[in-house]
């Protein structure tokens, strides 16, 4: 069985996650190879839900499989979908099936899946997610009710260190910070000037102590593949630079150059101390999160 | 303002197949000062409907009228006389004076010529652009006068999210502002930041029961 | 109805369009006489309305007929038609009527050719359907 | 009781063979409300008009028809001859049965004349009565700016009985005339001139002078302006029937033209000026001077008058070698070309060159290399001083003006006259002119002749007979507008504005001495609020209308 997340975040020095994509369809075979390839190799497994407002298999089924397979699963839960009532019923079911840790997000929005007529939900953020669940931990509902059983979640946020402007990102990040959180999982980071000076700013921050800072590494594996992210996928920003590297890598060397790269970035991140660990996301790429890994030395 | 925009001809006469004689009526107020049911824009679409079912080979019979405001159930019924000689009601109101004008003159059918689209201003000449959601529980004061609840894509209080795109921009169109973004940069003018630092708790989404009513004292 | 008769209307500007069509006729210039002229201030008087109105009344083809773009005396006069002809165009199309049948024509007052060209163009292009 | 209409056919002395003029009068003769249809040869004649007048003053008519040619011919003539017979002129429809019907085409065109007269016939039954009325009018006029033109606007002004009032941003009047050396080739000198105006001015008590004051904002139409000027900090509104622009030009040396830095030895042409008019005795006599023209900007005419007029200037007061570099000379101004005669004579060099000529600073003087194309060499010359060359730009603040009053201004920033030939002082809005430089670089001479065109302009406007106007031609109906602002942000003349209808309703109001007809507010207007007399929508589905009837 693999150890707590929340002791891990404690004692592990250099911590590393990574992240399970569910398919669009109730067929876990593929998923179950990619928990069975990483459950020990990662200290946390997170499970996206409804990423990029796509409906897929859901993030509760997944976090329940990673630990039937003795994995440490980390809940991902957005706004989007569910409302208030709805979150909470989740928070419990999770809890009470040995999931107990959670990352607080606002989800994409419905415009940038695949289901674009849907009413968004939205009815809370991701500020206020972090709240509730402290208000659950706190042994009651959102309305004050007594929980007959209550709940003890280690909770997760994300941080968006290239966002344009900065300022109110880091805004936003300090209310993260003071609704208190145990880990903080970045969107995908390539420039570490960037980074470093998001961390200077963290540490300027006020209720950062015992927060781990993950930072978030997404592979990219070929030019094309980059710049529809910089178009369309939320939150993340392919330096040119890293396109043109990736783009120069001859045919058929596309997924060991991506690999090699995702590697160099996390080893600058290891050796250099500039964050508490990383959180490799490897977007339908799953399995090849042990080979940057090792790519990385770790 | 209430904003509205025609349907297409196309569904428009879907939607009149079968009824000879049609009463288009336009209204003076609102969707005449965004030029989508006033009387000129009555003009064209009755055109329309003759020039397209006369192409058909079957006959219409099209009067037209204009109300001074659909949604005043005496200016309403001034058109009792010419609803008696139509078989179907085709209003260019908004949502509300459809509504209105159906409540009246309930033996006959009424249809909807416009999508009543939002509460707006013009931005520039002949467009139109949100403001306002009337959500019943108005929180401008602490947001500089930029509405998130409606002009950010996810209505969040406690923005802005991940995905603002370089330059401030909104995660779903890279033309679009991100409002959290604009709240940022004219509190920061007024020197009123600490606004935004302040948590919100989650809206009271119930502010205003649906569907609304408002009683006003006896003035 | 349309097309029947096959009138072509004229919608022309005093200025410019109006005086090239006298100019034609004092040059001895023929062109099609199915067209019937009507005379406007200026090319931005005539309304979207004006042109479906055209249409419904029989008419096979309208056209707007003001000054040359920066000569127009009234600024926008000319800009504004050819914006109007546009939006006609589109109601048009979705009535089902090509929309070339709409056009608008730039002139100066001595374009007399010009003028009995464009109406022999648009008296094809309504034949031809 | 039907509307009686007066038909009447010309047929141009009998030279329309190819319409069937006894046929049209058969089909059109059984119409109810046609009083009569009389042929005629000659409408356009004395005899013709007779026979017009005896017609309608014998029948009660109350519209008239005339089939005859063009209306650009004889509208106006037919419109003045109702009138003299007491009809409103408003109430006549032509049918242009000759130049766009019987000359247009060979063949019988009997139906279309009919079907034309069938439109005109269908338009008059609609057209109603406009009565012409004078307009109060604000016999007052405001100058802004209190330079050559503006100053002398205000005097040729108040000759005319016309009080004016001169709002200047500086402290002092004169603008240019303080600084230019001289107007060689006229007798007095720019300071005299400047002396003897300002003289005129002090004893004129028609014309009221406003120094180190602006034009805060500008509100109303022609013949009723209200502007707020502020000065001295305080802002006071007051109305003017019309507005002259005489706010002048500024020039700037283009310092990316010269690798050297201006200043020390390359300077402007005012810097000369000062130094000819008051010498310093610590300062050496420049032994050769030099002069730049032309490099980058086409539209020099001031720069070349300057250079040409100082050139002499400093011939006469240092008698130091003068050298001029330029591309081509442009001397269309007043008296330019006696000047740069008069500047040979003097011996000052014209050097004509094709690209811009190199410029270097080398210990302390100015080397200048550029290829001749009349030596066809290249050739170097060392100065003393250079003076630079200067582009001529609007003054500041036209920018913002124009942008304040809508007013349009052109590629290079001068205000744009509404039609360069033909009205170049106008701008689009009817009772707002512009004079001198800040409509383009202009001499002296051509200041003086817009100033004086100006003047004649603004006396006919403010003329009783000028505030004439047909009376609500264009109107905007109260009862169904919805001050929706769509005519006013989009009417080209700025003619609309909103107003309050008795004290509680806001509505769009159309000025009629601003309004110039052109019908564009009444064929946007969403609610169809706007009726343009004349050319009215129904009017014209009316003329729509009769092409579907044929015979």
């Amino acid at each position: 069985m693999a150890k707590p997340f929340r002791e891990t975040l404690k004692t592990k020095d250099f911590i590393v996650t990574a992240e399970a994509g569910p398919g669009k369809g109730s067929n876990t075979e593929k998923l179950t190879e990619h928990i069975e390839l990483l459950k020990d190799k990662v200290d946390g497994l997170n499970v996206t839900d409804n990423q990029s407002a796509v409906m897929r298999y859901p993030s509760l089924g997944t976090c329940l499989l990673i630990k039937e397979h003795g994995g440490e699963p980390i809940l991902q839960i957005t706004c989007r979908d569910r409302n208030r009532l709805a979150i909470q019923a989740d928070l419990l079911f999770a809890y009470s099936r040995g999931i107990n840790n959670v990352l607080c997000l606002t989800g994409d929005a419905i415009d940038t899946g695949d289901h674009k007529e849907a009413k968004p939900v939205f009815d809370l953020d991701s500020v206020q997610l972090i709240h509730l669940v402290h208000t659950l931990n706190s042994g009651k509902d959102m309305v004050g009710n007594e929980l007959d059983g209550g709940v003890d979640f280690c909770i997760g946020a994300s941080a968006t260190p290239s966002a344009d402007p900065i300022e109110p990102q880091l805004m936003k990040f300090q209310k993260k910070l003071d609704a208190g959180v145990d880990f903080i999982q970045t969107q995908a980071v390539y420039d570490m000037d960037e980074l470093k000076r998001f961390m200077e700013n963290f540490h300027k921050m006020d209720h950062i102590e015992g927060v781990k800072i993950l930072a978030g590494i997404v592979p990219i594996w070929g030019a094309k593949m980059a710049s529809y992210m910089n178009e369309s996928v939320p939150g993340i920003y392919v330096p040119q630079y890293l396109i043109d590297e990736i783009d120069q890598a001859p045919k058929g060397t596309k997924a060991a150059k991506g690999i090699e790269m995702a590697g160099r970035l996390v080893r600058q991140v290891k050796e250099e101390g500039i964050c508490d660990g990383v959180h490799v996301m490897a977007i339908g790429r799953e399995e090849r999160v042990p080979a940057i890994l090792e790519a990385a030395g770790i | 303002m209430v904003i509205a925009e025609r349907k297409p001809l196309g569904e428009i006469r879907n939607m009149l197949a079968g009824y000879k004689r049609i009463l288009v009526v336009g209204c003076g107020t609102c969707v005449t000062i965004c030029w989508a049911g006033g009387e000129k824009e009555v003009g064209i679409l009755s055109s329309q409907l003759r020039l397209a079912s006369s192409k058909d080979g079957n006959e219409l019979s099209i009067i037209e009228a204009v109300v001074e405001r659909q949604c005043e159930k005496e200016m309403v019924e001034e058109l009792r006389d010419k609803v008696q000689e139509v078989d179907a009601i085709l209003s260019m109101g908004c949502g509300v004076g459809v509504q209105t004008i159906a409540d009246i003159f309930e033996e006959k059918p009424i249809f909807p010529a416009l999508n009543t689209t939002f509460i707006g201003m013009p931005e520039a000449e002949g467009l139109w652009t949100e403001k306002c959601g009337a959500c019943g529980d108005c929180l401008l004061y602490w947001t500089g006068g930029i509405c998130p609840v409606v002009r950010c894509a996810k209505g969040l209080l406690n923005g802005p999210c991940g995905g603002t795109r370089k330059g401030g921009k909104c995660e779903i169109d890279p033309e679009k502002d991100c409002a959290w973004v604009l709240i940022y940069r004219r509190l920061e003018r007024q020197g009123r930041l600490d606004l935004m630092r302040k948590y919100y708790e989650p809206k009271n989404y119930r502010a205003v029961k649906r569907p609304g009513k408002v009683q006003a004292m006896q003035a | 109805m349309t097309g029947q008769n096959k009138k072509i209307i004229a919608f022309c500007c005093a200025e410019s369009a109006y005086r090239a069509a006298d100019r034609a006729g004092r040059l001895g210039i023929h062109y099609p006489d199915n067209v019937r002229v009507i005379r406007v201030p200026c090319a931005g008087r005539v309304s979207v309305l004006h042109i479906l109105k055209a249409f419904e009344k029989g008419a096979a083809g309208v056209l707007v007929m003001g000054c040359q773009e920066g000569a127009c005396r009234h600024l926008t006069g000319n800009i504004r038609a050819k914006e109007r002809a546009k939006y006609a165009e589109d109601l048009l199309k979705e009535v089902g009527i090509n929309g070339q049948r709409v056009k608008v024509v730039n002139f100066g007052p001595d374009m007399a050719q010009k003028f009995a060209r464009e109406i022999e163009e648009m008296v094809e292009k309504i034949k031809e359907e | 009781m039907p509307v009686k209409i007066g038909l009447f056919l010309c047929d141009c002395g009998g030279s329309l063979r190819n319409i069937d003029f006894p046929k049209i009068r058969e089909n059109l003769a059984k119409l109810e409300d046609i009083a009569f249809v009389k042929i005629s040869h000659n409408l356009c004649l004395e005899e013709g008009e007779k026979a017009i007048a005896s017609r309608i003053l014998g029948e009660n008519v109350i519209r008239v028809v005339i089939a005859a040619c063009s209306p650009e011919l004889c509208e106006d003539k037919f419109m003045r001859l109702l009138e003299g017979l007491g009809l409103n002129p408003n109430l006549l429809s032509i049918a242009n049965i000759r130049e766009q019907c019987s000359w247009a085409h060979e063949r019988d065109v009997t139906k279309k004349a009919l079907e034309l007269i069938r439109m005109a016939v269908n338009k008059a039954r609609l057209l109603q009565a406009v009565e012409r009325g004078e307009v109060p009018v604000n016999k007052e006029v405001l100058v802004v700016g209190g330079g050559f033109s503006g100053v002398k606007s205000a005097l040729e002004l108040s000759q005319l009985g016309i009080r004016t009032t001169i709002v200047e941003r500086e402290s002092a009047l004169g603008g240019k005339l303080r600084e230019l050396g001289g107007f060689y080739g006229v007798e007095t000198s720019p300071k005299e001139m400047l002396g003897s105006m300002i003289k005129a001015i002090e004893e004129d008590k028609n014309i009221e002078v406003l120094t180190s004051a602006e034009v805060a904002r500008v509100q109303g139409g022609a013949g009723d302006f209200t502007v707020r000027i502020r000065k001295g900090g305080k802002e006071s509104s007051r109305s003017f029937g019309a507005i002259i622009f005489a706010t002048g030009y500024r020039t700037e040396i283009l310092p990316q033209d010269f690798e050297v830095e201006p200043g020390g030895n390359i300077i402007s042409q005012q810097k000369l000026v000062q130094m000819l008019q008051a010498p310093k005795k610590s300062e050496r006599r420049p032994e050769t001077i030099g002069f730049a023209l032309d490099f980058s900007d086409e539209n020099c005419r001031l720069p070349t008058l300057s250079t040409l007029n100082n050139a002499l200037l400093v011939k006469e007061k240092l008698g130091s070698e003068v050298y001029v570099f330029c591309k081509n000379l442009k001397v269309d101004s007043e008296g330019a070309e006696k000047l740069y005669q008069e500047a040979r004579d003097r011996g000052v060099v014209f050097l004509k060159f094709e690209k811009p000529p190199q410029i270097y600073g080398e210990n302390g003087q100015v080397k200048v290399e550029a290829k001749d194309v009349l030596l066809g060499e290249e050739v170097t010359l060392l100065c003393d001083l250079l003076v630079a060359e200067e582009k001529t730009l609007p003054s500041e603040g036209t920018e913002s003006l124009s942008s304040m009053l809508n007013l349009e201004i052109d590629s290079r920033g001068f205000y744009q006259a509404e039609n360069i030939h033909l009205y170049p002082v106008a701008s689009e809005r009817k009772g707002i002119y512009f004079v001198g430089n800040c409509r383009g670089d202009l001499d002296l001479a051509r200041a003086s002749t817009d100033v004086s065109s100006a003047v004649m302009n603004i006396y006919e406007f403010l003329s009783p007979e000028g505030a004439i106007v047909e009376v609500e031609k264009v109107k905007a109906d109260p009862q169904k507008c919805r001050a929706c602002l769509t005519c006013i942000r989009i009417c080209p003349h700025k003619a609309i504005q909103l107003v309050r209808v008795d004290s509680e309703k806001w509505v769009a109001k159309i000025y009629d001495l601003a309004c110039d007809r052109c019908g564009i507010c009444a064929a946007i207007c969403p609610a169809k609020a706007i009726k343009f007399e004349g050319y009215s929508d129904e009017q014209i589905l009316a003329e729509v209308e009769a092409i579907g009837e044929g015979l």
